[in-house]
C-alpha cells in the first residue's frame, strides 16, 4: 500500500470510491467507530435525499470475500442476469455520470455510441495512466478498491458486448499492478471474470498493461497507441475511439474513477448517485491537494464543494505563510487568485474561472514563490512533453515557453503580452488533442489574474518574490 | 550466423588490386591494352624500320640526288616554294583566326579565348583540329561531286595567289612579269567555288548565298582591277616584285601618295572581294543563316573558313606591296650593313657549329648559377633546363638581330609582315564595328560610285604620266 | 543481416522478335526514293482558307523561304514563310504558336496570388510591366488602396526595366543588321540594371516582385547604392553606346525609309507604344489613361513622323532619356511609409470585371480580369502589344528585300512570349 | 546626318578602338565568383533563421513532392553512429528502392546500408518467438531487448523490423519516443521529478544545473554514460525537489549544490 496520505473527510460526504477515512480501518473497526453503515440492498428505494453513506469497499483490498460481503460484483450479477444492455445504459444516463478524465464527457453517450458501432470485436480500456507526475489518485483507487474498477469495467463490457478489458496504468505504480493482478486472479477463480462468467456464456478477459512513457499517454487515443506499442501520438477525432479505437475496433475508454462508480449506480439505481454531490456535478472525485498546506494528501470530494473546503481538508494553508495563488488542474492547469477559494470544484465553474479539473490536483502557492517563474516552467514542461505531431503544439508551445523564459530573464521584447495572447489563441484554435488547449492556461491565467506581477517583471524588470535570479532586485535571503 | 559480407569499399579495393597486378598480363592480350599501349605497339617498330631505311637510302643515294638537284635549279626552287606556300597558309590562317577572335573580343569589352593554351593562343589550332575531326557528311539531295569540289576550288584559288607576292627582295614564289594579272585571275576563280558550293547544297539559303557572292564579286572585280592600272602605269611593270622595288627608298616614294584615290577604291573593292564586313553578304548570319556554307560541316567547311582568312592576308599583302612599298623600309634604312668583318677567319658555315657549342656552354654556366642562387632548393636537371632555355632565347635574339642587320631579305620580311598585319588589323577592326550593307546598296555603290571613280583615277594617272614625262613612259 | 528479397519489379530484358520487313516499311521506301531519283516534290500543304490558297500558289521564278522558327534573327520562335521572287519579297505568312503555353488558362486555375508569378514569363524582357498590369486589374477588382511609397517604387523599378529592355532592343537591332559589338555593349549595360533589380527584388529576370496592394520588399541600401552609382554615368553611357549606330551611314541607310508605317495603318491594326509614336500618334498610356503616380511626374512623350525603322529606333532612345528623368524624380520625392497594404490571407474579390493597362516598353500591356467571387479569376485575358505590332508585318514586308525583313521585324521589337502567351 | 559620308563610320570605328583599350567587363567565372545581391532568391541552400537554427523541420513535404526524388532527407544521428532516412515509413520504407540508380539494376552502394557492429541476434529471436512476432506488442519486445542487451542495438531493430514486417521507421519511431528505451548503454540514470510541487520548489533549475555537470540535456542520449531523465511520477511521501540516482532519492541535491554533485558523479562513472 503506497503511503499516500488519504485525508479524512467529513462523515456526511459519501464514500463511493475509497474506504472511509482512517486508512486501513477494516469494516469491522468502522462499525466500532459508530458510523452509520447502511448496506444498500438491491432494489431498495433510496431513503430520502439526505446524505446516505454507502458501505465503503472492504478494508483489505484484495480480500474477495470481504468485498463480496460489502456488495462487490452484485452489480455485475444483476447486469448479466436480469438487465439488458439498454437498461444498463439507461440507468447510467439517469445518473448523469460524467467522465473523470478531466474533460467531463457524459459517459452514457460514449456507451451508446460504442454499443451501436458495428464491429466483430470491441474493447473496454481502463485509463488508469495518471499522466500528472504529482498526482496518485488513480493509483490509490486501484490499490484500495480494485474490485470496484474491475466490476465497473465488466459491466461496461457486458453493456457494449465487449469481451476484452485492458487496464493501462503507469509501470511505476508497482503496488497497484500487484493488487490488480491478484484481484483479477481471485475474480477469475470466483467465476466473475474469465471464460464463462456467472454461467452466462460470455467471456471477459482482463489484461493489465503497465506502460512506461511520457506525460502524453494520459490522452485516450495516445493511450490506445501506447497499448498497441506504437508512438504515442494522438489521432484525429472523429473518428472517436468509440467507433475506431484499439486495433481499429470500437473501444470504450474511461478513467478508473468513472468505472469504480458504475457498480453503485447499477445496484442502487440512478437516484443514489444523483444526490451524492452538491449542485452542478454528481458523485465524488478524487482530488490531490499539495503545495504549502499543513497536511498535503488526496481526498474523495463530492463535486461542487468549494476549493476552500477542499484546502481546509488538508489542514488549510500552512500557518507561517499566506496563500498567493491556487494552481488547479496539474501542469497545464490554471493559476487562480486566492479569492477563487469560493469557486465550487466542478467542471463548468472551473472552466469559467480559467482552470479545469484535469488530473484533479490543487496546488496551494504561497507568497514565497514567483508566479511568472512557475507559469513559464509549467509551459516549459508542457512544451517538452508535447508529442510533436502538430506544428502549433511542437513549435507554438516552445515559442510560448521561450516568451516565459524571456520575461523571467528580464529581456522581454516590446509586445510580449500581446504576442503571448495572440500565439496562445492560434495554438488553441488549431489543436489536435486537449494538451494544446490546456498548455496555454498557466500563462494566460497569469495575464488574466496576476497582471501586476507580470508587469513588474516586464516593465520594472523586478521579481517581487526574488526567484528570478537575473531580476533579483529584492535583497537576497528570501527562500527560493 | 552467416559471415557478414565485406563493405562495398573493401570489395572495390580488391577489384582494383586485381586490376593492377594483372596489368602485365593485359599487355600480351591486345584487348586488355589501353589506347596508349596500342599506339606504342604500332608506332615504335614502324619508326625503327623507317629510320633504318632512311639512313641506308641516304648513304646510297646521296651522290646522284645532289647533282640532279644542281642540274635543274629552277624546278627545285619551284617545288620548294610551292611546298613552303602550302605549308605557310594554314598557320597564317590560324594566326588570323586567333587575332580576329582576340581583337573583336577586346573591342566588345570581352577578354576573348584565354582557356586553351597561354592567353588562348592554341584556340585556332583547336578549331582546326575540331573541324578536322568533325564528320563532313553530304546531306541527301546534294549534288555530291560539285559539293565536295567547291571548297577545294575556293581554297586553291586563294592559296595560288600567294605565289606571286614578294615577301622580301629574294623571297617570292615566282616573279611573273604579269604577276598582278595572275593575281586577279586566281581571285576570280574563288567566286566559282562559292557558286558551286551554293548551288550544290540543295538548300534555299545556300542558293541565295551563292548567287549573292557571284553578283558581289563580279561587280567589284572591275573597279578593283581598274584602280590598280594606275600603279602599273607608274611602276611600268606588272610584276609585283618590281613594283615593290619601284617604291624603295623612303616612305615618300610609296605609290600611296601618288595614287590616293586608287588606294581608297582598292581597299573598298578588296573588302568586298574577300566578303569581309561590311560586305559579308554571302554568309549573312541574320538573313540567310550561313550563306553558301550552310550545309557544310567538317573539313569541307574548314577549307571555306581558312580560304576566307587567307584571302584577308593576301589582300592586305597586296595593298602593302602595291601602295605601301612591300618589303621596303619606311625611311632609308642604313642597313644592310656588311657583317663580313665578323667572319674574318672565313670559316663561313662553321659558325653554326661554334654558336651551337657556345649555346651549350652558356646553358651549363647559367644552370649552375641558378642552382647555386636558389640555394639548392631546385633539383639539378630543372636548374639546368631553365638555364638552357634562357641561353637559347638569348642566342636566337642575337642571331635575328644579326640577320636583320646583315641580310636584306630578313629585313624585308620584317617590314612586309609589319605592314601587312597592320592592314589585317584594320580588316578585323571593321568586322568588329560595322553593320552589313544591303544587297542593292552594295551593287549600286559599286556601279555608281566605284567604277566611275576608278576610271577617273586611271585617266588622271595616264595624263600625269604623259605630261610629266615620267621615266616609265619612256 | 537483413537479406533483400529477389527483384520482382523489373522485367528481364529481351530483344523484340525480328519482324519481317513489309513493303511499306519506311526504310525500304527511303532507299528506293533516293536511289531511283524519283524525288517528286512533297505534296503542298492542304490549304484551308482562301487567303492561304492564294498565298500558297506559286508563280514562276518564285519560291518559298522559311525564316524561323529556329532562325538566328527572329526574336524567339517566330516563323515567317516568305514568298520570294529572287531577293524581292512578294508575300509573307507569319506562323505563330510555337511558344504557346496556355498561360491564360493556367491563371484561371490558380488563385489571385499565384497569377502574379504566372504572368512573368510572358514578356520576359520586361516582366515587371506584365505584373503591374495584372496587379492593377486585381487592385481595381478588390478596390485595394496602394500606399504611395509602393507606387513610387513600382514606377522606379519599372522605368529601370524599360531602360534595360530598350538597350536590349538596340543591341538586337544592330545584330540583325550585322554589327557584332553593339549587342555586347547592350548586354553589359543591361546586366548592370538587372543586378540592381536583383538587389531589390531578388530575381534577375522573372521578378515576381509586385504584390496586390504593393510590392514585396522595401528599398534596401544595396539597391540604392548601385542605383546611385549607375545614375551618375547612365546618360553618358547611353550616348556612347548609341553613338556607334546613330550616325553610322550603313546603319542609317539600312534603316531609313524601310518599313514605313503611316498613321492610318498603325491605328487600324491597333499598334501601340514606340511603334505608334514613331508614326506620329502621341498615344502613351501613362498620359492617356494615367495610373499610379505618373500624373505627378513630368516627362514628355517623344513622337516622330517618319514611321520607318530608324524613327522607331530613335524613339526608343528618346524614351530611355525620358525614363532616366522619371527615375530622377522618383528618387527625389520618394515618400516613406509602408510598402504593402493590409490584405486578408485569402483573396475573394466581389464578382466584377476590371481592366488594367500599363505602358510597357513595347506598347499598351493590358489585363482584363473577370472575378466570379471565388478565389480564382473566372477569366484572365492578357492584351499583349507585340501581338498587335506583329500584325503589321505581312503589310510592311512585301516589296522589300530579304535583308530588310530583319531590319523591319526587329525594329518592331516583338517578344514571342507575349505573342503566343 | 553628317555631310562627310565617311564621318559616321569613322566615329564608330574610333569608339571601338577606344573600347579596345578600355578595361574589360568579363569575370573569369570559375575562379572569380560574382557576388550576388543579399536578397537574391536564386540560391539553392538550407535557410537559417535569425537565431541560427535550421528552418527546415524535416517535414519531408519537399522530398515527397519531388518527382525525380532528387531531394533526399537524411543524415547521421547526433552521435554520428548510423545513417537514417527521416520521414513516414511509406515513402522511405527500407524495402523500396529509393534510388533510380539501384532501380536500374546497377550495383550501387546503398546509403541506407549502415556499417554497425554485428550482434548476436539469438536473444532477439527468442524474445520475438515469445511474443509470436506480433508487431502489436512492439513496446514489450523493445523493453525485453533493452533488458537483454543493456541498450537497443540498431541491428536488433533492423532485425525486428525485417522479421515482423513492421516498417523500420515505425520500430525506430517507437524506440525513440519512449524515454526509458535508449540506444546507448547507460551506466547510471539521474532522474529529476518535474511534478508541479517539485517545479514549484525549483526542480527545473536543478535539472539544468545537473545537465551542465553531465554535459547533456534532459531526455537526451547520455554523453558520459550517465543519463539525465525525467522521473515519471513523484514518489509519494518524498521531499519536494526530488532527484533520484538509479531510483534512490538523493537528499542533498539542492539548487546550489546540484552542479557540483553532478560533476562529481560524472567523474566517478565510467561509461
Amino acid at each position: 500500500m503506497t503511503n499516500a496520505n488519504v485525508l479524512p473527510t467529513p462523515d456526511k460526504w459519501p464514500h463511493l470510491l475509497l474506504p472511509a477515512a482512517g486508512g486501513a480501518a477494516s469494516r469491522g473497526e468502522r462499525e466500532a467507530a459508530g458510523e452509520a453503515v447502511v448496506t444498500r440492498e438491491a432494489g431498495a428505494g433510496s431513503e430520502g435525499p439526505s446524505a446516505e453513506t454507502v458501505a465503503g469497499p472492504p478494508a483489505v483490498p484484495t480480500d474477495l470475500n470481504a468485498a463480496l460481503d460489502a456488495g462487490a460484483f452484485k452489480g455485475l450479477t444483476e447486469a448479466i442476469r436480469d438487465m439488458t444492455a439498454g437498461e444498463i445504459v439507461a440507468a447510467l444516463a439517469g445518473s448523469g455520470l460524467r467522465g473523470r478524465g478531466g474533460a467531463g464527457f457524459p459517459t452514457s453517450e460514449k456507451w451508446r455510441a460504442c454499443a451501436l458501432a458495428q464491429a466483430d470485436r470491441r474493447y473496454v480500456v481502463v485509463n488508469a495512466y495518471q499522466a500528472d507526475p504529482a498526482v496518485f489518485t488513480d493509483r490509490v483507487l486501484l490499490e484500495r478498491n480494485p474490485y470496484a474498477v474491475l466490476e465497473g469495467a465488466a459491466i461496461a463490457a457486458v453493456a457494449i458486448g465487449a469481451s476484452d478489458i485492458v487496464i493501462g496504468l503507469r509501470a511505476e505504480a508497482t503496488e497497484a499492478i500487484a493488487t490488480l493482478e491478484t484481484a483479477v486472479r481471485e475474480a477469475e477463480d470466483a467465476g466473475y471474470l474469465g471464460d464463462d462468467v456467472l454461467g452466462s456464456g460470455r467471456s471477459l478477459h482482463v489484461e493489465v498493461k503497465p506502460l512506461q512513457g511520457a506525460y502524453m499517454l494520459g490522452e485516450e487515443t495516445v493511450l490506445l497507441k501506447g497499448i498497441e506499442g506504437r508512438r504515442g501520438q494522438p489521432e484525429q477525432q472523429p473518428p472517436y475511439p468509440t467507433t475506431k479505437g484499439l486495433y481499429g475496433k470500437p473501444t470504450l475508454v474511461h478513467n478508473a474513477q468513472t468505472f469504480a462508480v458504475i457498480p453503485g449506480i447499477v445496484t442502487g439505481g440512478p437516484g443514489s448517485y444523483l444526490d451524492a454531490g452538491a449542485k452542478g456535478g454528481h458523485g465524488t472525485v478524487l482530488v490531490q491537494i499539495s503545495g504549502s498546506v499543513a497536511n498535503p494528501g488526496l481526498a474523495e470530494v463530492p463535486l461542487g464543494t468549494t476549493i476552500g473546503e477542499i484546502v481546509a481538508l488538508a489542514g488549510g494553508v500552512s500557518a507561517t505563510h499566506s496563500v498567493k495563488a491556487l494552481l488547479v488542474g496539474g501542469p497545464s492547469g490554471g493559476i487562480l487568485p486566492p479569492d477563487a477559494m469560493s469557486t465550487p470544484y466542478e467542471f463548468e465553474a472551473l472552466e469559467a474561472a480559467g482552470a479545469y479539473m484535469g488530473s484533479g490536483s490543487i496546488v496551494v502557492v504561497d507568497e514565497r514563490s514567483c508566479l511568472v517563474d512557475l507559469a513559464s516552467v509549467l509551459t516549459r514542461f508542457c512544451a517538452d512533453q508535447a508529442c510533436g505531431k502538430t506544428i502549433p503544439c511542437r513549435i507554438g508551445l516552445r515559442r510560448l515557453a521561450e516568451i516565459g523564459a524571456r520575461i523571467c530573464e528580464g529581456q522581454p521584447r516590446g509586445d510580449e503580452i500581446e504576442r503571448l495572447t495572440d500565439l496562445s489563441a492560434d495554438i488553441v484554435a488549431s489543436r489536435l488533442c486537449d494538451h494544446e488547449r490546456r498548455s496555454t492556461l498557466p500563462l494566460l491565467s497569469l495575464v488574466r489574474y496576476f497582471r501586476d506581477e507580470l508587469d513588474a517583471h516586464i516593465v520594472q524588470s523586478t521579481c517581487p518574490a526574488g526567484i528570478c535570479q537575473s531580476l533579483a532586485a529584492t535583497p537576497a535571503g528570501s527562500v527560493s | 550466423m552467416r559471415a557478414l559480407p565485406a563493405t562495398f569499399r573493401e570489395q572495390a579495393r580488391a577489384v582494383r588490386a586485381y586490376a593492377v597486378e594483372s596489368r602485365a598480363f593485359a599487355l600480351e592480350s591486345w584487348a586488355g591494352a589501353s589506347p596508349i599501349d596500342r599506339l606504342a605497339l604500332v608506332l615504335v617498330p614502324l619508326a625503327l624500320f623507317l629510320f633504318v631505311g632512311a639512313v641506308v637510302s641516304a648513304v646510297v643515294m646521296l651522290g646522284p640526288t645532289l647533282d640532279f638537284l644542281g642540274a635543274n635549279q629552277p624546278l627545285v626552287r619551284f617545288v620548294v616554294v610551292v611546298l613552303g606556300i602550302l605549308l605557310l597558309t594554314v598557320p597564317t590562317a590560324f594566326l588570323l583566326i586567333y587575332m580576329e577572335l582576340k581583337v573583336i573580343a577586346r573591342m566588345n569589352l570581352r577578354v576573348g579565348p584565354n582557356r586553351v593554351g597561354p592567353w588562348g593562343a592554341a584556340m585556332s589550332v583547336v578549331h582546326g583540329l575540331k573541324v578536322l575531326a568533325k564528320e563532313d557528311f553530304a546531306p541527301t539531295g546534294v549534288d555530291v561531286p560539285v559539293f565536295t569540289l567547291a571548297p577545294v576550288v575556293t581554297f586553291l584559288a586563294s592559296v595560288m595567289t600567294l605565289l606571286v607576292i614578294p615577301f622580301a627582295p629574294g623571297i617570292f614564289g615566282q616573279d611573273f612579269n604579269i604577276g598582278l594579272l595572275f593575281f586577279f585571275a586566281m581571285g576570280g576563280l574563288s567566286v566559282l567555288g562559292l557558286l558551286m558550293g551554293g548551288w550544290a547544297s540543295f538548300n534555299k539559303y545556300s542558293l541565295l548565298g551563292g548567287l549573292r557572292s557571284a553578283a558581289q564579286i563580279v561587280s567589284y572585280e572591275i573597279p578593283l582591277t581598274i584602280s590598280v592600272v594606275g600603279v602599273i602605269l607608274l611602276a611600268g611593270t606588272m610584276s609585283l616584285n618590281h613594283i615593290a622595288q619601284a617604291q624603295s627608298g623612303s616612305a615618300l616614294d610609296w605609290f600611296v601618295f601618288k595614287q590616293p584615290l586608287a588606294v581608297l577604291i582598292f581597299f573598298i573593292a578588296a573588302t568586298a572581294e574577300a566578303n569581309r564586313t561590311p560586305f559579308d553578304l554571302t554568309e549573312a548570319d541574320s538573313e540567310i543563316v550561313a550563306g553558301f556554307s550552310t550545309e557544310y560541316s567538317g573539313m569541307r567547311f574548314g577549307f571555306f573558313y581558312f580560304a576566307e582568312y587567307v584571302n584577308v592576308f593576301i589582300i592586305s599583302a597586296l595593298i602593302t606591296t602595291l601602295f605601301f612599298g612591300g618589303w621596303t623600309a619606311p625611311f632609308n634604312w642604313p642597313w644592310p650593313y656588311n657583317l663580313n668583318w665578323l667572319d674574318a677567319s672565313g670559316i663561313g658555315a662553321a659558325w653554326i657549329v661554334i654558336v651551337g657549342f657556345a649555346l651549350l656552354v652558356a646553358a651549363d654556366v647559367l644552370g649552375l648559377a641558378i642552382w647555386l642562387f636558389r640555394g639548392r632548393q631546385w633539383s639539378a636537371p630543372s636548374a639546368f633546363g631553365l638555364g638552357f632555355v634562357i641561353a637559347g632565347a638569348g642566342v636566337t635574339i642575337l642571331i635575328i638581330l644579326a640577320c636583320i642587320i646583315a641580310l636584306d631579305w630578313v629585313q624585308g620580311i620584317f617590314w612586309f609582315m609589319v605592314k601587312t598585319y597592320i592592314f589585317v588589323f584594320v580588316f578585323v577592326w571593321m568586322r568588329g564595328t560595322l553593320p552589313r550593307v544591303r544587297v542593292d546598296q552594295l551593287m549600286g555603290f559599286a556601279w555608281k560610285w566605284l567604277l566611275p571613280a576608278s576610271l577617273l583615277n586611271l585617266f588622271v594617272t595616264a595624263a600625269a604620266v604623259i605630261i610629266l614625262n615620267l621615266p616609265s613612259a619612256r | 543481416m537483413p537479406t533483400r528479397p529477389a527483384r520482382t519489379t523489373s522485367r528481364p530484358k529481351q530483344r523484340p522478335p525480328e519482324q519481317h520487313r513489309s513493303e511499306d516499311d519506311p526504310r525500304i521506301m527511303l532507299d528506293r526514293a533516293v536511289s531511283a531519283d524519283l524525288y517528286e516534290p512533297i505534296p503542298p500543304y492542304p490549304t484551308r482558307t482562301e487567303r492561304e490558297a492564294e498565298f500558297y500558289t506559286i508563280g514562276d521564278g518564285e519560291m518559298f523561304l522559311n525564316l524561323g522558327p529556329q532562325h538566328p534573327a527572329t526574336h524567339g520562335v517566330l516563323r515567317l514563310v516568305l514568298k520570294l521572287s529572287g531577293e524581292q519579297i512578294v508575300d509573307v505568312d507569319p506562323v505563330l504558336g510555337y511558344l504557346h503555353r496556355g498561360v491564360e488558362k493556367i491563371c484561371e486555375n490558380s488563385d489571385y496570388y499565384h497569377v502574379i508569378d504566372q504572368v512573368d514569363p510572358l514578356e520576359y524582357a520586361s516582366a515587371l510591366f506584365q505584373e503591374w498590369a495584372a496587379v492593377l486589374a486585381f487592385e481595381k477588382l478588390m478596390d485595394v488602396e496602394v500606399p504611395p511609397r509602393a507606387e513610387y517604387i513600382r514606377v522606379l523599378s519599372a522605368e529601370l526595366l524599360r531602360i534595360s529592355s530598350h538597350t536590349l532592343f538596340m543591341g538586337f537591332l544592330a545584330l540583325d543588321m550585322g554589327g557584332l559589338t553593339p549587342i555586347l555593349y547592350s548586354f553589359i549595360e543591361r546586366d548592370e540594371i538587372v543586378e540592381m533589380l536583383a538587389a531589390l527584388t531578388g530575381a534577375r529576370m522573372l521578378f515576381n516582385y509586385f504584390r496586390i496592394g504593393g510590392v514585396n520588399g522595401d528599398l534596401n541600401h544595396e539597391f540604392m547604392s548601385r542605383l546611385g552609382d549607375w545614375m551618375s554615368r547612365a546618360a553618358k553611357q547611353t550616348e556612347a553606346n548609341t553613338g556607334l549606330l546613330n550616325e553610322n551611314e550603313i546603319f542609317v541607310r539600312r534603316a531609313r525609309g524601310v518599313g514605313v508605317m503611316d498613321r492610318e495603318m498603325a491605328l487600324r491594326f491597333g499598334v501601340t507604344g514606340g511603334n505608334l509614336r514613331a508614326s506620329g500618334v502621341p498615344f502613351d498610356v501613362r498620359r492617356a489613361h494615367p495610373y499610379s503616380v505618373y500624373p505627378q511626374l513630368d516627362f514628355n512623350v517623344p513622337t516622330r513622323l517618319e514611321g520607318d525603322s530608324l524613327a522607331r529606333y530613335l524613339i526608343r532612345m528618346d524614351e530611355v532619356r525620358e525614363s532616366i528623368k522619371i527615375i530622377d524624380q522618383c528618387l527625389n520625392n520618394m515618400p516613406d511609409g509602408p510598402v504593402m497594404a493590409k490584405l486578408p490571407r485569402l483573396l475573394r474579390p466581389h464578382p466584377g470585371r476590371a481592366w488594367g493597362a500599363v505602358e510597357g516598353p513595347r506598347g499598351m500591356l493590358g489585363v482584363y480580369a473577370i472575378s466570379d467571387g471565388t478565389d480564382q479569376p473566372f477569366r484572365f485575358r492578357i492584351h499583349d502589344p507585340s501581338f498587335m505590332n506583329l500584325e503589321v508585318v505581312p503589310h510592311l514586308l512585301p516589296g522589300n528585300l530579304l535583308a530588310d525583313t530583319m531590319a523591319i521585324v526587329s525594329s518592331l521589337d516583338p517578344i514571342m512570349g507575349g505573342i503566343d502567351k | 546626318m553628317t555631310f562627310i559620308p565617311g564621318l559616321g563610320i569613322a566615329k564608330g570605328m574610333a569608339l571601338t578602338l577606344r573600347r579596345f583599350f578600355a578595361p574589360k567587363a568579363t569575370i573569369q567565372y570559375p575562379e572569380v565568383r560574382p557576388d550576388m545581391a543579399v536578397r537574391f532568391r536564386g540560391r539553392l541552400q538550407l535557410l537559417y533563421d535569425e537565431f541560427g537554427t535550421l528552418k527546415c523541420e524535416t517535414c519531408f513535404q519537399c522530398a515527397q513532392a519531388c518527382p525525380v526524388e532528387c531531394i533526399d532527407m537524411g543524415g547521421h544521428d547526433t552521435k554520428n553512429r548510423f545513417y537514417t532516412h527521416w520521414g513516414p515509413a511509406e515513402t522511405y520504407g527500407e524495402r523500396r528502392e529509393e534510388s533510380a540508380l539501384r532501380r536500374s539494376g546497377r550495383p550501387v552502394p546503398d546509403q541506407a546500408y549502415v556499417h554497425f557492429q554485428p550482434i548476436d541476434l539469438v536473444a532477439v529471436e527468442e524474445i520475438l518467438e515469445a511474443r509470436d512476432y506480433d508487431p502489436g506488442k512492439m513496446l514489450p519486445i523493445l523493453e525485453e531487448v533493452q533488458a537483454a542487451y543493456g541498450y537497443l542495438p540498431i541491428a536488433a531493430i533492423k532485425h525486428i523490423s525485417h522479421v515482423t514486417g513492421a516498417p523500420y521507421a515505425l520500430v525506430y519511431g517507437t524506440a525513440t519516443y519512449y524515454s526509458h528505451l535508449s540506444f546507448e548503454r547507460r551506466a547510471r540514470t539521474v532522474a529529476v521529478c518535474r511534478c508541479t510541487s517539485c517545479l514549484l520548489a525549483g526542480s527545473g533549475r536543478i535539472a539544468n544545473a545537473i545537465g551542465e555537470g553531465l554535459w547533456t540535456k534532459l531526455a537526451r542520449e547520455p554523453v558520459g554514460g550517465v543519463a539525465l531523465e525525467q522521473l515519471a511520477a513523484h514518489i509519494p511521501g518524498a521531499a519536494s525537489p526530488l532527484v533520484t540516482l538509479d531510483g534512490k532519492p538523493q537528499r542533498d541535491v539542492t539548487e546550489t549544490s546540484a552542479a557540483a554533485w553532478s560533476r562529481a558523479l560524472a567523474k566517478k562513472t565510467v561509461a
